[in-house]
């Protein structure tokens, strides 16, 4: 009794272990063909940062240090200037001259994202972080800073006096 | 209350004609007080009869007269002697009818204080707007001085004294005494810490009187006729009689030089002639724009205008300008009036001044204008009560005077001003600039 | 240069203060460099220090603070309006309001011949004589008191053809 | 006279100060923090900020009995006002309670502050003073979280004034609360800032030329309670937490002021650390929490830039070319080998007490001669009865005599000036004997002038006033000896508990105040003022450590052109005397073998056969005496330059590098003290150390006397300071740094006392007929070597000029601005200048600023030609 039931038993677990294997031959594929193919990233995921520009181009980014002054792994470096409306990178008085990420050193933790106070600095989508070397790991200014935007024209730009006193505009509280 | 008219002691000039020439003011006994305190008395007993006569001063705070003149500091010389003459509290024009009409009664009376605290220099600081004034004074001065009335050893004694005007340009703030020092010493018209006071430490920095002009109109009476007919008129703690300026909605606005105690009642309607078309009396400011909003009920208006009886209907007499307000006034408007006044004076020295003279004026300009919020003028409220008790002098401590009693006591104006009712306003009003 | 100028009352005023004092005297020596231009220059400040031994910046910011001096050349007459409370009970806001409409001008501003500008001032402590003002020029300050627009405007007229007869004798010099 | 001491309680806490204190002090001192926005501990109080609002209560006095009341427990009956008190206006009184935690005083705060931010742009995030700004600390602690002010409302203003070049004002930031101004009229006495409008409009202005001119302006940017006053130097460069503090010591002149040197990495410098801005160090005895511009904004020189040396240069065919430091070294040790008495070392005070040390011993051991380049001598007076230790001018006042001869001492040492003259508000008699006006006459009580050229003269007139050994006086002095106020300031001099003289250099070269320091030593010695505390001689010197080269043996050559040519090699170390006079240029002939250690390639080094990089005094350690012979260490900020790459290292703690062996290791610019060291190992001598400077300092301690007992831990050592400054509450003090490493010593005097010396030779001094006499003057910004690297202050040093009186000037025919062919009378060179006109200058003088390329190194015949 038992043999045959121990052989019954044998063949049913082939087949219910085969009817994965079948279902797996016809269902879809996982895998996706990287890099020729991207998988979309979840909403909150925390990429390689952005620097932002308003809509007429000028960077978001003040050079203020707080988000140096967040980071627990001290990732960033930011050396400031002063703006002048013949040379103007930035609305107020003060734009980042330098403005580095250490990429070997962040976390993706977004304290610098939480502590900008103009969000000019944003974690993107981009996972795609390799670099060949130290000295490439440091991501510049002129790397992280977003294109123009469509109307916008490039920093640094010459602009009327007295328009962009302000470095820090009015913002209403976030919603969410 | 007597109702007999008594004569002018002050504004003697509208009973005698030419008043302002010397030789009128002479054969009219003029410079025979001053003369009497130099031969005949010492420094101190000058002092001791003006205190006893109860003076008090007469340019706001009511401090008794001869008191201030004894805390002068005998060990520190030279002594000053500085006339206030900065008149400029909205509705006070009582010194300028002075100077212009009985001038040489006010010049003597600097005179005796000078010898009382033994000064041999006294600066008469008048507001840059008695430009003529000054030049006037300076006249009579040098007529003074070639009378052989001052100058150097009077009368054949030792004492000697000089007095020169001093033009000031337009600063409200130096009618406070320590900013009127600083001024004079030609710095921004500031006041200064105290203390110390000016008796000890005046201008530059040495023991200085520093009296308003009414007040030292009346030493010469006080030193002629003896303290105790000073005495016989006024009340007991407010003895004398008072220049009462009367202005604002009133038929015949004025000075009315009358005993103080005399009613608000007698004051608006026996001498001002009361309320023009007929209009009902709505509220009384006694001190000018720094003063309280007294309603005007009828309880209020047999007050008797003396330094004590005033406070208990929620003000103070202050330099006795009284300013009637009619029942056509939206008192918002009104507060946005003073508040400006205010900022546009504020020496701009201490914080609560200078930031809540200038928050509250951009809120009353809301109110006023029929923009405000709902919530403005409990914050109004809230700005004024945080400025209390916090500023340097008493320019920031009065600018809420208004304000506060305005929304306490006339809270039913300020609820149509911030409702979506316009009102329109008696009188147009002109864009605030500083 | 106001040393050569107004010698004279250069000395009469230092004499007022005592010597160690003559700081005392710049709100004075402030007028009497008004008197010409109807403002202060940079110029005139800096002499003012030199003459009483402080800086131009003290100078300057006693220019500041009080409101009858001018850093800036507006009008040759300035005419202020007191438009403080007592006054404003008696109708001066509408008065001035009136005036410069006539004028063709705002308050604070100065008419098109650059010789008239209208100004409110904080109260002149002639409450009861309202609407009042002042006219401030080279001269000095006159007072004029119970006014009406018309009135105003009859001063007014006065004081341009002044102002022409002055330019026209000023030409032949 | 100790003041009385009264107790109260101060939020609980029990109290015990001096009487006449302020509230506010004595909360500070036990701890409770009363905030403040206008007070200053340094300042007189003005109660204008309203912000130190507390409630404070007296016992209630029985008026019949005159006894203070008491409750049924027994404890005293307190009455409180009505209103709250200003704590900063208050003394206190014995028995007061005071309260700074209660609702009501809270509640005040709140409001004040509420007030104070309807008008601030809150722009902290751009603001320089963000994170060290005492408005936005206070508004953390005691503000009211939300203000009710509409923002539309805010009063916009200019943000970006230029009240000069050097400092910028923010009007949107300004509080009202007057520091500045109140700093620069009462402190630094130039009344050039000041308050313009009134009200909400009130506002800071300065109508001075050029713009707020001061020596003092970068302080009231630590005093400023806001982000309003900022210095070029450090608008918008980094933010303060960025930071990294190295202590150090200013090298500018002899005061020694202690300063902190703030440094971060910097991008646009290639990444390397450099110094971002120069921050007062408290030090009480030295310079108290201030600083001069000069110190604060002319620290370029030391930086890392592009001309510094970097590599031993050897002369090859004639060139200067790059050599290692091995084959430098070794030429060197092979030249100076055997010179013997024809080796002059000639180095200056800008070098360290362990730099001075080594190359002295280097030059002894080789038989040579060692001088100290510069214009001033006196020394070794100062060394025998200088400031006895324990002499600060803090505790000068009442009792004390200060005389100050020969120098116009803002410009000299400005420091001095400042503390010199509160010593004179305090009461201390203030002698000030010069040959000319300077700023300092305004708070003198006498007031001397002295004909030009008759300094040590006119100290003999005091001498002479007061002691039957009447020495000779010269005719032309008599004159001034004979007045009242000469008699009465010798009187005030002699009768004075404490007295000090400061002698300078002004119109004055070696031999001239050679004998004016003479003179004021007799001056000390007749009047017994020298050997105790506050008492004594101070030099005021050109550099920064001439009074620690004095110590250490160096002297000055009274011919130095001569002694220079005759000299069959020569070690120049920091100094570069071809610059200052061509005349020098005789003294290179080709003929002997020159090596010159500097910073950069001077004119001096540009004919020298081998050149040595030395490092810059933030690269290094070391100490300098000053002139009060006070010994302070500085500490490195920066990583020496290397040409090999740099190890990431962090700057502040590093020390001098440390050489296992020499040779193939050495790489860039070395310490001035490693560098003779390396040489005596060469030679082959013993006793040198190049490791470190404390290694080297523990030998000269050994050594000299009068250093013997100082350590480096000695120095570094630090006791509470009052006020208070730079730690949490940086509101009260300003950003000045706190001390916390070091405060230094001062030097024992020399263990022989002095007696009477010989009268110093005092001829007359007569000024021709014809042409005239330069006499050098010391500017504070001048166009050294140490100055021309910071761009910021060239506006303010301009081009070389002279100053002449109006007379001379209308002989002349030139006025303010004009130019003038100077040419001098023995050399007959000439050059063109512009002229100042100084009224009060007599004919016949002429001042020639130091330092500006003028070869006037003291009182020198001229002749003088309009130049159109």
């Amino acid at each position: 009794m038992s043999l045959v039931k121990d052989a019954l038993d044998g063949v049913k677990a082939t087949f219910t272990g085969l009817a994965t294997t079948f279902r797996e031959m016809v269902s879809p594929p996982v895998t996706i063909q990287y890099p020729e193919e991207k998988r979309p990233v979840r909403t909150r995921f925390k990429g390689r940062h952005v620097l932002k520009r308003y809509d007429n181009g000028l960077e978001k980014c003040i050079g203020c240090s707080l988000c140096s002054a967040a980071c627990p792994a001290d990732a960033i470096f930011v050396e400031a200037a002063e703006n002048t409306d013949d040379e103007r990178y930035s609305p107020g008085e003060r734009y980042a001259r330098v403005y580095e990420i250490n990429m070997l050193r962040c976390i993706f933790c977004g304290y610098c994202e939480d502590a900008c106070p103009t969000e000019a600095i944003v974690l993107g989508d981009n996972y795609e972080l390799s670099f060949t070397s130290r000295r490439s790991s440091i991501y510049t200014k002129e790397f992280l800073l977003e294109p123009v935007p469509e109307g916008g024209k490039p920093t640094p730009q010459k602009v009327e006096p007295g328009v962009y006193t302000r470095s820090v505009p009015v913002m209403k509280d976030p919603e969410d | 209350m007597s109702k007999e008219k008594l004569p002018y002691f002050l504004l003697r000039h509208r009973e005698i004609p030419d008043l302002d020439n010397l030789e009128v003011y002479r054969r009219n006994g003029g410079f025979q007080a001053f003369e009497k305190a130099v031969t005949q008395m010492e420094p101190t007993a000058v002092t001791e009869v003006v205190k006893a006569s109860g003076l008090r001063g007469r340019g706001g705070a009511g401090f008794p007269t001869g008191l201030k003149w004894s805390f002068i500091d005998n060990k520190n010389w030279p002594h000053y002697v500085v006339a206030n003459a900065d008149e400029s509290e909205p509705g006070t024009f009582k010194d300028r009818e002075i100077m212009e009409g009985n001038p040489y009664q006010f010049l003597e009376g600097v005179a005796i204080c000078a010898y009382a605290v033994q000064a041999n220099a006294a600066y008469i600081y008048l507001r840059g707007e008695f430009w003529d004034l000054a030049a006037r004074l300076d006249q009579h001065i040098a007529a003074l001085e070639a009378a052989g009335l001052l100058g150097e050893n009077l009368f054949g004694t030792k004492y000697s004294l000089r007095i020169y005007t001093h033009l000031g340009a337009g600063a409200y703030i130096c009618g406070e005494e320590t900013a009127l020092l600083e001024s004079l010493e030609g710095k921004l018209g500031q006041p200064r810490l105290r203390p110390p006071f000016p008796p000890s430490y005046g201008l530059y920095g040495k023991p200085t009187i520093v009296n308003n002009v009414e007040t030292l109109t009346n030493v010469p009476l006080i030193i002629e006729k003896g303290a105790d007919w000073y005495r016989s008129m006024g009340t007991e703690k407010s003895p004398g009689v008072k220049i009462f300026s009367l202005s604002g909605c009133i038929n015949k606005p004025g000075n009315y030089e009358l005993p103080l105690g005399t009613t608000f009642r007698e004051l608006i309607f026996e001498h001002g002639g009361g309320i023009p078309q007929g209009r009902n009396i709505k509220a009384i400011m006694a001190a000018g724009a720094s003063s309280s909003l007294i309603v005007a009920d009828e309880r209020a208006l047999d007050t008797p205008m003396d330094y004590e009886s005033v406070p208990s209907v929620g003000a103070q007499l202050g330099s006795a300008s009284v300013i009637v307000i009619d029942d056509s006034v939206s008192i918002p408007w009104l507060i946005d009036k003073t508040t400006h006044f205010f900022r546009h004076e504020s020496c701009g020295k201490c914080t609560p001044c200078r930031e809540g003279t200038f928050w509250m004026s951009h809120l009353t300009e809301r109110i006023a204008n029929g923009r405000a919020r709902r919530e403005d003028v409990e914050l109004l409220y809230d700005v004024a009560s945080q400025i209390r008790g916090k500023c340097l002098c008493a320019l920031g401590e009065f600018s809420i005077e208004a304000v506060l009693s305005g929304i306490e006591r006339f809270r039913s104006d300020f609820d149509v001003a911030v409702g979506e009712i316009q009102v329109a306003a008696q009188v147009e009003q002109v864009p605030a600039s500083d | 240069m106001l040393a050569e100028k107004y010698a004279q009352e250069i000395q009469t005023i230092l004499a007022k203060y005592p010597p160690d004092q003559r700081r005392s005297a710049v709100m004075p020596l402030l007028y009497l460099a008004q008197r010409d231009k109807m403002y202060v220059n940079r110029e005139d400040m800096a002499e003012i220090a030199e003459i009483l031994g402080i800086t131009p910046t003290e100078v300057a910011s006693i220019v500041g603070f009080y409101s009858l001096y001018y850093e800036e050349q507006k009008g040759k007459y300035h005419i202020q309006v007191c438009t403080d409370l007592p006054c404003a009970l008696r109708g001066a806001d509408r008065f001035m309001q009136e005036l410069c409409a006539r004028l063709n001008i705002r308050p604070g501003e100065t008419t098109a011949d650059g010789l008239i500008t209208v100004e409110p001032v904080m109260c002149l402590a002639a409450c009861d004589k309202a609407p009042m003002f002042q006219v401030q020029s080279g001269a000095g300050l006159s007072y004029y008191e119970n006014q009406t627009v018309e009135s105003a405007l009859a001063l007014i007229e006065q004081l341009r053809l002044d102002a022409a007869r002055k330019r026209g004798r000023d030409s032949h010099v | 006279m100790m003041a009385k001491m009264v107790s109260l309680t101060i939020d609980g806490k029990h109290v015990e100060v001096p009487e006449g204190t302020l509230v506010v002090n004595a909360a500070k001192k036990v701890g409770v923090d009363i905030p403040v926005f206008c007070y200053h501990p340094k300042m007189e109080p003005v109660g204008m900020c309203r912000m130190c609002l507390v409630e404070i209560g007296r016992p209630m006095i029985d008026r019949a009995t005159g006894q203070p009341l008491r409750e049924e427990d027994g404890s005293l009956k307190i009455q409180f006002g009505p209103k709250l008190e200003t704590a900063c206006t208050t003394p206190v009184s014995e028995g007061m309670v005071v309260l700074g935690a209660t609702e009501k005083a809270k509640a005040g705060r709140e409001d004040n502050l509420e007030f104070l931010q309807t008008s601030h742009p809150l722009d902290c995030l751009i603001c320089d003073k963000g994170g060290e700004c005492p408005l936005q600390n206070l508004t953390m602690g005691f503000g009211p979280g939300e203000s009710r002010y509409l923002y539309d409302e805010k009063k916009h203003l200019a943000k970006h004034v230029p009240l000069g070049e050097l400092i910028y004002l923010d009007r949107e930031r300004c509080i009202q609360c007057g520091r500045c101004v109140r700093f620069q009229d009462l402190i630094a006495a130039d009344p050039v800032i000041g308050f313009s409008q009134r009200g909400r409009s009130l506002q800071i202005v300065t109508y001075s030329e050029p713009g707020f001119d001061s020596y003092w302006s970068g302080n009231t940017t630590d005093i400023c309670p806001v982000g309003a006053l900022t210095t070029t130097d450090f608008r918008f460069r980094a933010r303060p937490w960025e930071l990294r503090a190295a202590a150090s010591i200013c090298n500018h002149c002899p005061v020694g002021c202690n300063l902190t040197l703030n440094v971060r990495r910097e991008a646009v410098s290639g990444g390397k650390w450099v110094v971002k801005r120069v921050m007062p160090r408290q030090n009480e005895a030295v310079n108290e929490i201030w600083i001069c511009d000069k110190g604060r904004l002319g620290y370029h020189f030391g930086r890392q830039n592009a001309e510094r040396l970097k590599k031993p240069l050897v002369r090859k065919n004639g060139e200067l070319q790059s050599a290692t430091w091995e084959e430098a070294l070794e030429l060197v040790a092979e030249r100076f080998q055997g010179v013997g008495s024809g080796l002059i070392t000639l180095a200056s005070g800008r070098l360290s007490n362990e730099d001075l040390f080594n190359l002295g011993k280097l030059t002894q051991s080789l038989g040579g001669r060692s001088l100290l380049y510069t214009s001033m001598a006196g020394g070794d007076l100062t060394t025998q009865i200088g400031f006895a230790p324990g002499t600060n001018f803090a505790d000068m006042g009442k009792e004390s005599a200060i005389l100050v001869v020969g120098s116009d001492l803002e410009e000299e040492a400005p420091l001095w000036w400042l503390r010199v003259r509160q010593a004179a508000k305090r009461g201390a008699t203030l002698i000030v004997l010069n040959a000319r006006n300077t700023k300092l006459d305004r708070d003198a009580h006498y007031s001397l002038r002295f004909p030009f050229g008759m300094a040590a003269a006119a100290v003999l007139a005091l001498v002479n006033a007061l002691s039957p050994k009447r020495p000779e006086l010269p005719e032309s002095i008599q004159e001034l000896a004979r007045s009242n106020e000469l008699k009465g300031a010798a009187k005030a001099f002699a009768e004075a508990k404490d007295a000090v003289i400061l002698f300078g250099s002004d119109g004055m070269g070696l031999a001239e105040t050679q004998a004016l320091a003479q003179a004021c030593a007799n001056l000390l010695l007749t009047t017994d003022h020298f050997g105790r505390p506050n008492n004594g001689l101070l030099g005021v010197w050109p550099r920064a450590n001439d009074q620690g080269a004095w110590e250490l043996g160096w002297q000055p050559s009274m011919n130095l052109p001569a002694d220079l040519a005759q000299a069959q090699a020569l070690y120049i170390v920091a100094a570069d005397p071809v610059s200052d006079d061509p005349a020098y240029l005789n003294a290179f002939d080709g003929q002997k073998f020159v090596v010159v250690q500097d910073l950069y390639l001077s004119q001096t080094a540009r004919l020298a056969d081998v050149v040595f990089p030395a490092q810059s005094w933030m690269e290094r350690e070391g100490s300098y005496t000053s002139g009060e012979r006070r010994v302070q260490r500085y500490y490195p900020a920066l990583q020496p330059i290397a040409a090999l790459p740099p190890r990431v290292e962090s700057p502040g703690t590093r020390r001098a590098p440390l050489l296992t062996g020499l040779r193939a290791e050495l790489d860039g610019p070395q310490a001035d003290f490693a560098i003779p060291a390396y040489l005596a190992e060469k030679l082959g001598f013993e006793g040198f150390a190049h490791a470190s400077a404390s290694l080297v300092f523990a030998r000269l301690a050994a050594e000299t006397p009068s250093f013997s007992g100082l350590t480096y831990q000695k120095l570094a050592e630090v006791h509470e300071q009052w006020p208070i400054v730079g730690r949490a509450d940086m509101y009260y003090g300003g950003t000045a740094y706190e001390n916390t490493q070091g405060l230094g010593a001062q030097l024992a005097l020399a263990q022989n006392g002095a007696s009477l010396l010989s009268w110093p030779q005092a001829a007359d001094f007569k000024l021709p007929k014809l042409g005239g006499i330069a006499f050098p003057i010391t500017r504070l910004y001048d166009r050294g070597a140490t100055l021309m690297h910071s761009q910021l202050l060239h506006k303010r040093i301009g081009e070389p000029y002279i100053v002449l009186g109006e007379q001379e000037a209308n002989r002349l025919k030139i006025s303010q601005g004009g130019f003038v062919r100077l040419t001098f009378t023995e050399s007959q060179q000439s050059v063109v200048v512009q002229v100042k006109v100084d009224k009060n200058l007599p004919e016949r003088v002429v001042l020639a600023p130091r330092s500006f390329g003028l070869p006037v190194s003291g009182p020198t015949p001229v002749e003088l030609k309009s130049a159109g």
